[in-house]
């Protein structure tokens, strides 16, 4: 098992015939992924990736075609949000959307919309999840994957995948590994995904991945302490060194007013029950300590 | 983005919101001529601010009054003299000074736990909303927006009931309003009022009546927004700016200048973050946080190359790629061609990971740049290089950078 | 029993202060509705109808002070849709908008609120409900009730009166009485409160009192024909004569595009079982022929 | 309230929605210089258009083309001496005559049942939408804007593809959004652009290109929320107006002239509807529909009193109070001194229930007033009364009221 993608994805790529679009959508593709559709208005009936994917229109026409019932959204930041709006109304159950650089207002309405149809919405600006050997949606590169027990959860793009790849290295297997996002709202926060893992007999131990600014590692840990008592936990926070009032490249990343810092989320998870490494490449070793074996 | 008082106040005005005169003034006479102006309106004394985008200046002395057009040119002589964290003054806000019978706090910015506007206020006004937070954290009113329809009149009200300002409701009501539609109409991060103050005025009858001014204001633009409120570009203090910031946002790269001597190249925040942290782990000092973001183009590269060289402090520079899906033999090429076109050379260590890194690592050590696998090794590596260099020799001063 | 209004009403009247609001909670108290508390921003602390009902600045610190479910709103046009809101969020969960001239626009984004939180709205520009011996809300003037077992609902004010006269003059009592109001955007429609009578095992018949524009009547046709077959039900719908493009008073009483006329109001009421009365006047008579007794 | 065709694509370009250039001419002289300049312009034909609040213009002779100014002038003449549906042609709208490819139609307006905003539209445009309705219910595409955000893009998008305009998207997506823009801008009920037409226009270096263009509009706004929009008040015509209509408003009375004789006074909308009904079903003919509103203020009653008996046809006048709350003494003591104070007398025959219904009776049994307990027993008297005043005398033609 897993959570958010897996055998049972059906994705449809929202922005399929964009460059980035066409490019994920080949990789997730040939990782075995499960892309049933492509949509892009205004070139419904055409084919992309090679002829291999048909494009709809609208999301609804896809979702009626294929039965999609996963979306990853590729659309430029001034459409994403009406993307998202629009996988929603059209019954998709799980939305990625990787674009990057989405106002934080605008999300507001979006992410209330979302919860209020009570579908699920992981980002803007994330990487996506892997659930190794089932299925890819997003940006993570395939390879870093191995499959196994650990759930992974990060706010970061590439400090994911050095973590990732350490544990792989390390002979540790994920079963899913799922990055939410930077941006100041996102549709998921470590605490939702922490709650899918705690529900998912195949996910044994916990990585979480933060950085500085804003206080969803504080309430991933409070969360941890009560709910994931009983599994092994190794946490990891970027941005030790990084100094107050200034915004590391993210809107996230900024530590203001005393508020933020790697030192309070590093007691917070240690309190919690959190191994803390201070490397990405100590994670593996930490996990190991903590019982995990593959 | 951060924009000066006067400027967030401009925003607040262009809402309706109460906000008192002001000029902007550069030199000392400018400042003097502003004052006659408010002293010649009826105004007792003026109030001169330095206008810098940290806090703390009331502390540095940057705020200080003025009864006559003579000692508000004096103020406004010591004040464009100081430097505040780093900064120097370079101008001055001249306003009427106003008669304050209460102060408060009002501010409306993204609250991301609940992912929603968060409207906070207090009636311990023209004090850090961290200290009232820290002290009494009940004296804070919060209300969030909603998410559809902004903050609503009920939300309004319960905040100015909460802030014991029921005999000014309607205004109260207006200003708390104004701030959450100053936010929206701006994409703004956060829109804060400290103080909003209760001020007693002398109506045109002799009568003195009171009401509710934004005295201070401070806003933030969500850079994410900027593109699609191209007036508020021109908000952007490039007095404040380092030239090398101008020339990383052209580049669409994240760079922060820090004051270290290992300078970073990473292609994402968080690994750009962490990076600096292992050298710090390995006894180095980050001479910056720098973001090349996805895909690491050759141009990229290149103005990443430039930007990290033109910091004289930079003695080693420590290149973290963690490729995914970039080919690393193109990365490598880019870094020797980018820093074939620099003038200046200075030891670099090279990590690069993901799709033919291995040839990669072919391509740069037959160009003799050291290379690691790990990111422990590359920071170790760096800190050693720099270490060899030695003391800084005859750098320029960072200030000269500025 | 009853629907809406009854024994376990605990009432905050919104805008109490006002010349409305004050005297029709004054008609309120002395029908024998358990009126609690009123509400006026910036009064909060002062006694209204003459001392008796505590004013408060806020509908959540009046629910807190006195436990009131149910809301009636006098508030002017302009601060009425707010009003709703704030008892929404203030928990209320029955309220009664009487205020009149609400802007059509306005009230879209506040019924989707009410719905969202799960709340019932009845109104705007409704005279409100009466559960004759049990309490009235509204401007619903007493007097003209009787206790008893059919339920009225009506788009109209005065047209409700005369109809609940004749019922009463004839010895017929009611259940309740519920005037939904006439804008084009009403919290509650007829099939909303046909629902509610349905589900009321006190209430024996139903008498539906409609008017010209619109599809309502129809649509509460199309409901009883399947939800109140077993019941008697009688009808009058106003606006025989009335020309068509022309509205007549309401924003709601228009014909247009030659749909909303009373004729294809009469038979979708009369294929649905009404007995359709041609005066208010002969509805106690076509109830008796139906079955109704007292 | 309805506005005419050229207020209506005031608003519709207000938005930023494509309506072609146009000039409004009171008599065939202003018609011809407005044809003119667009000939001057460019145009081959201009359109002359009828500007009258009432539809089926078209089937009346009031559309017509023109290919020279002499043929605009005469168009125009003969256009403004027509009397569409009883209102006589006062205005034309003149416009250069677009070379149409295909016509749709789009409409935004409320929707009571869905309690939103509903965007209709149809690749069968210039007929009416109820035809199309009845014909091919499946050829008109509905989508209900968001309650909160209005229109959304992806939902313009869809109609867009259900009406075949995918090689126009762009444009399509913005005419839709654009229409419920100007509905929440102005608080419309309906605005209905009908036809929306695919044009081809000539470029400048003589390429032909197809664009949609908004050629008819038609908007009604929602008198309720006039009040906020002062601006559109102007665009009340009151060319079309009957004076005492003005007069109504000014009361906050619901009037509206029939064509019978027996005058109607009530309060309530659906009161006053039945009132008509059954004096219908008594045998005879309403001359109004009038609600006084609520509370049955005396000065309301007076101008009541003076609408009715300013229609020379009523012969009786029916009064309908449910007082409810009212005091029906106060009512009919304020009927009595209004009646006074007219020149012209009718019979007059009176129901009131409420409190002190049976004073309100005495007092006016007293004065010779004709009453009823029942509405049936009221109308029957009524229609009585009028028929024992016989047939019309020399009154006015109804026609010189207007």
């Amino acid at each position: 098992m897993s959570i958010l993608v897996g055998r049972s994805t059906r994705l449809v790529v929202q922005g399929i015939t964009g460059r980035e679009g066409e490019f994920h959508a080949r990789a997730m593709l040939e990782y075995g992924t499960p892309l049933v559709a492509g949509v892009t208005p205004g070139k419904g009936g055409q084919r992309a990736v090679d002829g291999r994917v048909p494009v709809f229109d609208t999301v609804a026409e896809a979702v009626e075609a294929t039965g999609a019932n996963t979306s990853c959204i590729f659309v430029p930041a001034a459409g994403a949000p009406d993307a998202i709006l629009e996988a929603v109304a059209a019954g998709i159950g799980t939305i990625f959307c990787i674009t990057e650089g989405i106002p934080a207002l605008d999300m507001i309405p979006v992410v209330a919309a979302v919860e209020a149809a009570g579908a699920r919405l992981v980002g803007p600006n994330c990487p996506g999840a892997t659930s190794p050997g089932e299925a890819k949606v997003g940006i993570i590169p395939g390879a870093i994957h191995r499959p196994g027990r650990v759930g992974v959860v990060s706010r970061s793009g590439t400090l994911t995948y050095e973590a990732v790849q350490a544990m792989t290295d390390a002979g540790i297997g994920q079963s899913t590994c799922v990055g939410i996002g930077g941006d100041p709202i996102v549709g998921s926060s470590f605490v939702d995904v922490l709650r899918l893992f705690a529900a998912d007999p195949e996910t044994g131990a916990i990585v979480l991945i933060g950085e500085i600014g804003g206080s969803a590692e504080e309430e991933a840990a409070a969360w941890a302490a009560d709910h994931l008592a009983d599994r092994p936990k190794v946490a990891f926070v970027a941005g030790r060194t990084a100094p107050e009032g200034r915004r590391m490249g993210h809107a996230g990343a900024i530590i203001s007013g005393g508020r933020g810092t790697a030192a309070s989320k590093v007691a917070a998870l240690e309190a919690a029950g959190f191994l803390v490494a201070s490397s990405p490449s100590e994670i593996p070793a930490l996990l190991r300590s903590a019982g995990v074996r593959d | 983005m951060k924009i000066q008082e006067a400027d967030a106040k401009s925003l607040l005005a262009a809402q309706g919101l109460p906000v008192p005169p002001w000029q902007v003034a550069r030199d000392p006479s400018a400042a003097r001529a502003a004052a006659e102006r408010f002293f010649a309106a009826g105004a007792e004394r003026v109030v001169v601010k330095a206008q810098v985008l940290v806090g703390g200046r009331g502390k540095a002395g940057g705020v200080r009054l003025a009864a006559t057009p003579d000692e508000a040119e004096a103020v406004a002589r010591a004040i464009l003299a100081l430097t505040i964290k780093g900064i120097p003054v370079r101008k001055v806000l001249v306003s009427p000074a106003a008669d304050i019978v209460a102060e408060y706090y009002l501010a409306a910015l993204v609250d991301r736990s609940a992912r929603r506007i968060l409207v906070m206020g207090s009636a311990e006004g023209g004090v850090e909303i961290e200290e009232v937070a820290a002290r009494n954290p009940a004296a804070i009113v919060r209300i969030h927006a909603d998410p559809y329809l902004g903050l609503l009149d009920w939300q309004a009200r319960r905040i100015a009931f909460a802030l014991g300002l029921g005999a000014h409701l309607r205004e109260a009501v207006a200003i708390a309003k104004g701030l959450v539609a100053t936010m929206r109409a701006n994409d703004a991060d956060l829109v804060e009022v400290n103080p909003l103050a209760l001020v007693r005025e002398v109506g045109p009858e002799g009568i003195p009546t009171e009401r509710l001014v934004c005295l201070d204001a401070k806003v933030t633009l969500d850079d994410s927004a900027l593109p699609r409120h191209p007036e508020l570009e021109a908000m952007r203090d490039l007095d404040e700016e380092d030239p090398v910031d101008l020339e990383a946002r052209r580049h669409d790269i994240s760079y922060i200048r820090l004051d270290g001597t290992i300078g970073c190249m990473v292609n994402g925040a968080g690994l750009a973050m962490t990076t600096m942290d292992l050298v710090k782990r390995a006894g180095g000092e980050p001479a910056n946080f720098l973001d090349i973001g996805g895909g690491a183009r050759a141009d990229r590269v290149a103005a990443a190359m430039r930007l990290i060289l033109a910091d004289p402090n930079v003695r080693a520079i420590l290149v973290n790629i963690f490729g995914g899906i970039t080919r690393g033999d193109e990365v490598a090429r880019g870094l020797l061609e980018a820093r074939a076109a620099q003038a200046r050379t200075v030891p670099m260590v090279v990590r690069i990971v993901g799709t033919n890194a291995d040839e990669a690592r072919r391509i740069l050590e037959a160009a003799d740049v050291e290379t690691a696998t790990s990111l422990d090794e590359a920071a170790a590596k760096a800190v050693a290089a720099a270490a060899r260099v030695g003391p800084m020799a005859a750098a320029e001063p960072s200030e000269a950078n500025r």
